[in-house]
């Protein structure tokens, strides 16, 4: 435990170093990425410590104005360092690469905040403390709030950053209420009291729903969601590939914290969950095939799949209601896995993204195209990405989606309606969330990367540089790895479900393991034939049988006389049947002259479709508040006898109410 | 005791009425006499200690010799001779005079229901005159005429001390009257400055420090 | 005891001395030399022995030191900063008051105010006997309203006559509350000490007990800034000139909340006062704290917001010691951390306002880059004003909202989240748009005196030493005195959240204990 | 588990997918009057197309020359895990339909990238609608299963179509005739049949399929249209499978049955591809979630009656 926190330490004391040479950019990047390397590596030292070879890391104690808080890495917050450590450290080299790109901003004050996120973020894992997690749990939006506002001279980003500060305070809030409730009820703030503590503050169900809603904030659930497309967009690709990747992680982290407290689960638990989830996934991908700008595209994706993620917690409460300790190893699994597994392809995205920013100088899917020719390793990277992301089966992404349909099929076991209920819901929606995802995914990588650019660039977009490619490079080994090695991955997976399964009275058996391992290991011998096949079959083909290849013939245009790249399908038009299928939900704006005369000159459509349930629901609701507020401000208006006249009718209300009873 | 009281809650109804500065002046110099008087009675006339002697002469020189002395000199300089047409008229605010003399009647009677104190006279006319002074700072539009409320609410405090018999050692009262009279001292210095800024004494149009106009604006929806 | 009447007389003659210093130099040197004395000499006494040394007059208990220590450290820090404010502010050379006026320079009149100012308030929180807490009290107003209309323009003159006439109307009812409690205590009492009273507090008579603590609770409510008495505060805090106003904020509500937790000390001793004492205050804090949401929301004067704020941190105070139990401790140490960053943030608003002469919160922006270490310091204040965690704010709300749930008060715990939650949304609109977005050039500093953009020229024109010099564009630099004590202040807050120094646990927990409450 | 026996049905129903599209052409030719090509007609243009030469879009990157193999490979590997000839496929596992769907669903992934790679007006056209119209179809395909399941007991295909009897098409024949009916819609989508999309139609604008590989040549273009054969070939074992419950028959009797069965489901999607026009495009959606509608039925129908 001392080397984790001294690695939190090394974090911290680099981050303000290269705070205060600010003025020196590349000095302050290096210390800046360089400190957050060394803390990574140090921590991810005790996380493997605790992760593969199941040794007790020792708790700690922190001296802190409410009492001793004691610190400890159990199993379940070493998992979720994973995410944290493998895209702090990769981020931050990435942003040490890329430093150079903007010469505006002093970065000093940039790497006091980044690396301030990461030590947050570890300590909240390793934090076994109510009042210590809280702490660190603020201190992880407020540096998330600098890092969005980062570049606060566009006003589109400080709307972000105020939309981002103001939800994650409204979470924050239900957070204080709820570990209120759960120290009143247990007496002390320790976690560990907290496991057996008696339902006297507030029954246990009130205490779930306040930690989804916490938690929903962060996470992304679908009415909370109304900061996160926009906080992942106008922030840096690094940043946000921090926050989609690392920081939402974290929301389910308390959330499954917060659940092993409870000792009793309910069923409208999982049934929230899972609805929520599916509401959620939908919901995102829908939005997200009418956006245009990519990493709007890509942060909406953060949160289909965090919806995913809800639906098999949902799956694996049911299942330990259900007493199917099967289907619950398979959905708490494909939750964990799929955690880890979109942290590693979002990271990708975004960072895949960034490149795209700095070749291409804007986010606009609209003015992109043919970046393949120009940036061919970003495009592999990122085509590669997106494939993983869309859950497809070579990639990692797959593995999870399929433990997580798998818990859903053995939910069949039990026979009850509800249990086919539950099936049914997670088979249809996971089969909808997967086609939607394939068609966002591959519409996203069509538009930026192939077909031919549809505006010309002044510089023509360039590669980015070696050392910026590596931490991609890392990304899709990651990706590999975890695709090909998953039944091997599941070792350690089970003993961090069955640490959670622990208080909720699920014990898992040697055969939960193999039921889900099985087709794990089909799954991995599949792919690995699949990607061998694949590249033999084309290194053959290319070398012995393309000697009469041709490549100067234009693309087949049914003859048309003077074929260019406008002609191409833009996202618009891409996205037009699914706007037309899910008008209700998206209600996308229609820009656009009619064409109009015998040969008509110029005519221009365009749509766009901003977050409906932002539009709809929240800026009337502040306007609303607004509009209220404002009729009461009269009480100030200046003339000093009326404010005496307070005074007086205050003294005699007082009286009167008081007195009457005395 | 109860004579002087009584003497107390004619003049303040008196002053309620007036409309002239100048008579309420001396009505309030009047007030300032009564009290001093007071302070001697109500104690009754066996045991009078040098310290309570000093102290009505003190009040009694302050009260009706040099805080009226300053206000008229106020009221000369800044020219303000009548108070004009007030929020309320004079007639309505003799009558609330009189609705409060029964407030508070009533107030004491409740209150007294279990310890009966030495005269319950002199506690109603303590709360009437805070009442009337508390009126009178909200319905003048004068400045001047506001610290004469203030005045009158000050000896409506002084008059409930001396009627509930509580009194603390002279050292404290003298405190109590020194920061009395500095506080009123003060107002009538700023009397002047309020004259010499805004030429007028309407203290009603003193409103220029308000949150009225803050425009309820509503975070727009602005993408780039 | 001798060592408390010095801490009282020592400013008072010193203040009256350097009325009548001509020398600027000399004056400030002293402002700074009483101060630290005064400093000295009450870190000494606090240390001192550890039984109560509670006198018929003065009395040092738990709620003293924390305190006296809290308003000679603030007046410390303001002292030092008003080295520069006065600088930039040259002493006005013969004014043509009517010869009413002798007191021609207002610095002179500033440093005596002030001395005079630390004065009351000492004497306010070390006096044990209600009446010479009461003086004290008055005092304070007396000394603080010549401060506030330093500036001698309408607004600053209107703000000081609102104050003076509200606040001396609530102190006299504050009066006839203490004639009252004179009357609740019988002829065992001795000592009308809150010590002596609650050594007899079996023999007190209720009923007055409850009209004394009404009035008392309006009273000094007023001066405190709890809801419906709090029109005047908001004027005062924004017009006055900033280290007055930070000693305003910081020290004088503390003075006035100390006169009410004083006769809630006499009301907890008996059960039938405690539960009535304690829902008055709880329903007063909630009244404030909603009250201040609605005006913190798209306020356009960022003064005006601190002040707002101060009404919102009083009624979380005023909560925290009607819910009981720890939130009184909570509430202690809310009241420290408060006036620790409040302070500061009117120091930082003293510097914003006199390099850019406005107190429009449109214009001025980007004060991170035209302002820098000015900025990030408004920055951290913004995060300790709103209690998000590395600061010490974090910890006494998150100990106050416990309490409410523990005591399952759920409608206080509601309403306490939610204004919390308006007005965190209403700074955080104005403290982004200050600090973020693209830099404001700023006007050029004239520099003669400050000018508030709506001020109507005065009605006599003011004889100008020298006519405009040709405005040179001089870039205003952060002097380091403007900056160490936000500096200083705001460190302590952070060190609160971390580590509670053991001085400071005990003395937060004695005072917890006076108080009927449990300990941290 | 592997079964070994398996692995001989795949290596017959890899030669015999091509005759596939043959026979359907047959019917439609008979219906339309005409002789029609040859049976094996497709077999002739894999050979002709084989021994071209490819040409490429100047447009076009690495992406077009690899995505023909994953398209190809991928099916093939759909194909190892679904039952034919009333026998076990050659690996199954629980879940082992899912993972065969998300195998189409990569070789769509590459054909809709492949698509927008040429950058050509009608390509990404083509590609917008299939990506849609095959989300939409996944979910049936996906409940219809699930009932199966739910009869069943077995959670992988070959173990479904095993245990499936003529029992259960007496007990609830409303059940097993909708889903069969979901299913036949899912096939039309996937494989762009008729009343979806017109295979041979030469109007880019109207295609769905068709135009995704238009310029795909020589022995790309051989690989992609195998693997739609195959993939026809698939869906279409599905349905057999789901129709003719025979779990008591003699191995010998598997082979006639199975390719009777076969030829039975091609002589039905010919007869459907003559007599219905094709469907206005914006029809089409509402056409395959009304095919979810029918398998969720089918859902609500069982947990209703159990």
């Amino acid at each position: 435990m001392q080397l984790f926190l001294t690695a939190i330490l090394i974090i911290i004391v680099g981050g303000s170093f290269a705070g205060l040479f600010g003025r020196m950019r590349n000095l302050s990047s290096a210390i800046g990425a360089l400190s957050c390397l060394a803390g990574c590596a140090m921590a991810l030292v005790t996380v493997c410590q605790s992760l593969f070879f199941a040794s007790d890391t020792g708790r700690y104690l922190l001296n802190l104005p409410l009492g001793p808080a004691t610190l400890c890495l159990d199993q379940v917050s070493a998992f979720f360092a994973l995410p944290v450590i493998l895209l702090g450290s990769l981020a931050a080299i990435y942003a040490a690469a890329t430093a150079h790109y903007d010469e505006k901003h002093a970065l000093g004050s940039y790497w006091f905040f980044y690396n301030l996120l990461i030590a947050s973020m570890l300590m909240l894992l390793a934090s076994a403390n109510a009042v210590l997690f809280l702490m660190e749990w603020e201190i992880m939006s407020v540096a998330a709030f600098f890092l969005i506002t980062h570049r606060s001279e566009i006003g589109t980003v400080r709307n972000a950053g105020w939309r981002f500060m103001v939800a994650s305070h409204i979470g924050t809030a239900g957070l204080f209420i709820l570990f209120g409730l759960l120290s009143a009820s247990a007496g002390s703030f320790e976690f560990d009291q907290f496991l057996n503590a008696p339902a006297t503050y507030g029954s246990y169900s009130t205490i779930f729903f306040l930690a989804l809603f916490g938690f929903g904030v962060k996470v992304g659930l679908i009415p909370l969601h109304v900061w996160l497309p926009d906080s992942y967009t106008f922030a840096d690709a690094h940043v946000s590939a921090v926050l989609s990747g690392a920081m939402s992680k974290m929301g389910f982290y308390g959330l499954v914290r917060v659940m092993m407290f409870l000792p009793v689960q309910q069923a409208s638990w999982g049934w929230t969950l899972l609805f929520g989830g599916l509401l959620t996934g939908v919901f995102a991908l829908i939005t997200a095939l009418v956006q245009h700008d990519l990493k709007k595209v890509i942060a909406y994706s953060s949160m289909e799949n965090a919806g995913i993620i809800l639906m098999a917690l949902g799956c694996a409460v049911l299942a330990t209601i259900w007493k199917l300790p099967a289907m619950a190893f398979a959905a708490l699994a494909g939750a964990l896995m799929h955690i880890l597994n979109h942290s590693i392809c979002k990271g990708l995205l975004f960072l895949g993204s960034g490149a795209v920013y700095f070749g291409t100088g804007t986010r606009k899917l609209e003015s992109m195209g043919g970046l393949a020719k120009s940036m061919p390793f970003t495009a592999l990277a990122f085509g590669i990405g997106s494939a993983a992301i869309a859950g497809l089966p070579p990639f990692n992404n797959f593995v999870s989606e399929f433990l997580i349909f798998l818990a859903g099929l053995k939910a069949t076991r039990l026979g009850t309606s509800s249990a086919l209920l539950l099936s049914a819901t997670v088979l249809a929606g996971l089969g909808l969330i997967g086609g939607l995802a394939a068609a966002c995914f591959s519409r996203t990588f069509g538009l930026v990367f192939l077909g031919a650019p549809r505006e010309e660039k002044q510089p023509p977009p360039m590669e980015i540089k070696p050392l910026v490619r590596l931490p991609m490079a890392i990304l899709v080994l990651a990706i590999f790895s975890v695709a090909l090695l998953s039944p091997w991955l599941l070792l350690p997976v089970s003993r961090v479900v069955a640490e959670i399964g622990a208080p909720a009275g699920m014990l898992f058996s040697a055969d939960d393991l193999l039921l889900s391992a099985v087709p794990l290991r089909a799954i991995s011998a599949f792919s690995l034939a699949l990607i061998i096949l694949v590249m033999l079959g084309w290194r053959i083909q290319k070398s012995r049988f393309s000697k009469g290849e041709v490549q100067d013939r234009p693309t087949w245009d049914c003859g048309f006389a003077a074929p260019n790249a406008r002609i191409q399908y833009t996202s618009s038009s891409f996205s037009q049947p699914v706007s037309e299928v899910f008008s209700s939900i998206v209600r996308p704006f229609r820009h656009g002259e009619k064409v109009s005369g015998l040969f008509p000159q110029h005519a221009s459509f365009r749509t766009e479709a901003p977050d409906s349930l932002l539009r709809y629901l929240f800026l009337p609701l502040f306007a609303l508040i607004d509009r209220l507020v404002v009729p009461l401000r009269a009480l100030q208006h200046g003339h000093l006898h009326l404010y005496v006249g307070y005074l007086a009718i205050a003294l005699l209300a007082l009286l009167l109410w008081k007195v009457a009873v005395i | 005791m109860n004579s002087i009281a009584t003497l107390l809650t004619l003049s303040c109804l008196l002053l309620l009425g007036s409309s002239r500065l100048r008579v309420a002046i001396r009505m309030v110099a009047f007030q300032g006499l009564l009290l001093g008087l007071l302070q001697l009675f109500a104690v009754g006339p066996g045991h009078l200690t040098p310290g309570l002697v000093i102290l009505s002469i003190t009040s009694i020189v302050l009260k009706s010799g040099l805080l009226p002395w300053l206000l008229n000199k106020a009221m000369i300089v800044s020219g303000t001779k009548r108070e004009i047409e007030p929020f309320i008229s004079f007639g309505a605010s003799m009558l609330c005079g009189v609705f409060l003399l029964a407030v508070s009647g009533w107030i004491v009677s409740t209150l007294l229901e279990t310890d009966p104190i030495a005269s319950p006279v002199a506690l109603t006319c303590g709360f009437f005159l805070v009442f009337s002074g508390l009126l009178l700072l909200m319905t003048r539009r004068k400045a001047l005429t506001q610290t004469l409320g203030f005045l009158v609410l000050e000896n409506g405090v002084f008059t409930t001390g001396l009627s509930l018999g509580s009194e603390f050692s002279t050292m404290v009262e003298l405190g109590i009257l020194l920061d009395v009279f500095v506080g009123i001292f003060l107002m009538g210095i700023m009397l002047f400055h309020i004259d010499r800024e805004f030429d007028h004494l309407d203290a009603d149009r003193f409103n220029e420090l308000s949150d009225l106009e803050i425009a309820a604006t509503v975070v727009e929806e602005a993408d780039e | 005891m001798n060592t408390a009447w010095a801490l009282i007389i020592l400013p008072v003659i010193t203040g009256i001395i350097s009325l009548f210093i001509d020398s600027e130099r000399l004056r400030k040197n002293i402002l700074v030399i009483v101060a630290f004395v005064h400093l000295f000499l009450v870190i000494r006494l606090c240390k001192g022995d550890a039984g109560e040394l509670n006198g018929v007059w003065l009395g040092v208990d738990h709620l003293t030191r924390i305190f006296l220590s809290l308003t000679s450290l603030l007046f410390a820090g303001s002292a030092i900063y008003s080295m520069v404010y006065l600088d930039k502010h040259p002493q006005e050379d013969g004014s043509d008051l009517a010869n009413w006026q002798f007191l021609k320079n207002r610095n002179a009149i500033y440093a005596a105010c002030m001395q005079l100012f630390l004065a009351a308030m000492s004497l306010a929180i070390l006096s044990m006997h209600f009446g010479l807490q009461w003086i004290g009290i008055e005092a304070t107003t007396l000394a603080s309203t010549p401060l506030i209309y330093y500036h001698r323009s309408r607004r600053s003159l209107e703000a000081a006559w609102k104050y003076m006439i509200i606040c001396s109307v609530g102190i006299a009812l504050a009066l006839m509350g203490v004639f009252f409690l004179a009357m609740t205590a019988t002829h065992h009492v001795e000592l009308f000490t809150p010590a002596g009273l609650v050594l007899y507090a079996g023999y007190l008579k209720v009923r007055w007990l409850k009209v004394a603590f009404i009035f008392v609770l309006v009273g000094y409510g007023t001066k405190m800034g709890l809801a419906p008495m709090h029109t005047w505060l908001p004027d005062a805090h924004s017009e006055a000139p900033s280290p007055v106003s930070a000693m305003l904020s910081g020290g004088l509500l503390n003075c006035a909340f100390l006169g009410i937790l004083r006769i809630y000390q006499v009301c907890v001793a008996l059960p039938a006062t405690a539960a009535f004492a304690s829902e008055l205050l709880v329903i007063a804090g909630i009244v404030s704290m909603g009250v201040s949401g609605i005006f913190i929301l798209h306020q356009p004067d960022y003064k005006r917001m601190l002040a707002y704020s101060s009404v919102e941190h009083m009624g979380i105070l005023a909560t925290g010691i009607g819910l009981g139990g720890a939130a009184i401790a909570g509430a202690m140490l809310h009241a420290i951390c408060h006036s620790l960053v409040k302070s500061s943030l009117f120091l930082l608003a003293g510097n914003i306002l006199s390099a850019f002469d406005t107190k429009k919160v449109e214009k001025v922006t980007g004060l991170l880059k035209s302002l820098p270490y000015t900025g990030m310091l408004w920055l951290a204040g913004f995060l300790a004003i709103t209690g998000t965690p590395p600061f010490g704010t974090f910890i006494s709300e998150f100990t106050i909202l416990r309490a409410a749930l523990v005591t399952r008060s759920w409608y206080i715990a509601a309403f306490y989240l939610l204004f919390l939650l308006i007005v965190f949304i209403g700074m955080l609109t104005i403290f982004m748009q200050m600090t973020q977005g693209v830099q404001s050039e700023k006007p050029l500093s004239s520099g003669d005196h400050h000018r508030d953009d709506h001020d109507s020229p005065h009605k006599h024109t003011r004889k100008h030493g020298r006519h405009h010099a040709p405005a040179e564009e001089h870039e205003v630099s952060e002097t380091v005195l403007q900056l160490i004590t936000p500096v200083f202040f705001l460190s302590a807050a952070v060190v609160l959240g971390f580590y509670l120094p053991d001085s400071f646990r005990t003395a937060i927990n004695g005072a917890a204990t006076l108080l009927g409450g449990a300990i941290l | 588990m592997i079964n070994n026996t398996s692995i001989l049905w795949f290596i017959l129903s890899l030669f015999l997918a091509p005759l596939f599209p043959g026979i359907i052409n047959k019917v439609k030719a008979f219906f339309g009057g005409k002789k029609g090509p040859p049976v094996t007609q497709l077999y002739f243009d894999l050979f002709k197309l084989m021994h071209k030469s490819a040409t490429y879009s100047r447009t076009a990157t690495l992406l077009t020359r690899l995505a023909p193999f994953a398209i190809f490979f991928a099916t093939i590997g759909a194909g190892l895990l679904m039952p034919g000839f009333f026998n076990p496929a050659c690996c199954t596992f629980s879940g082992d339909i899912i993972f065969m769907a998300y195998l189409l669903g990569i070789a769509r992934f590459f054909m809709v990238t492949a698509a927008l790679d040429r950058g050509s007006a009608f390509e990404g056209m083509g590609a917008s609608r299939e990506v849609l119209y095959s989300a939409l179809a996944e979910p049936a395909l996906f409940c219809g299963l699930l009932v199966l399941i739910y009869e069943t007991g077995s959670l992988s295909i070959s173990g479904i179509f095993a245990e499936l009897s003529p029992g259960h098409w007496q007990q609830n024949p409303a059940i097993m005739l909708l889903i069969a009916v979901s299913w036949m819609i899912v096939l039309l989508t996937e494989n762009a049949r008729i009343p979806v999309d017109d295979p041979n139609t030469h109007l880019e604008l109207t295609m769905i399929h068709e135009v995704m590989i238009l310029d795909y040549s020589s022995k790309d273009l051989a690989m992609i249209e195998y693997a739609a054969a195959y993939k026809l070939w698939l869906f279409s074992g599905l349905l057999v499978g789901l129709v003719i419950s025979t779990p008591a028959m003699p191995t010998l009797l598997h082979f006639p049955v199975f390719a009777a069965g076969m030829f039975l489901v091609a002589v039905l999607i010919g007869m459907i591809e003559s007599t219905i026009a094709r469907m206005r495009l914006i029809h089409i959606p509402k056409f395959i979630v009304g095919s979810g509608a029918l398998a969720i039925i089918a859902l609500i129908l069982k947990i209703a009656g159990n």
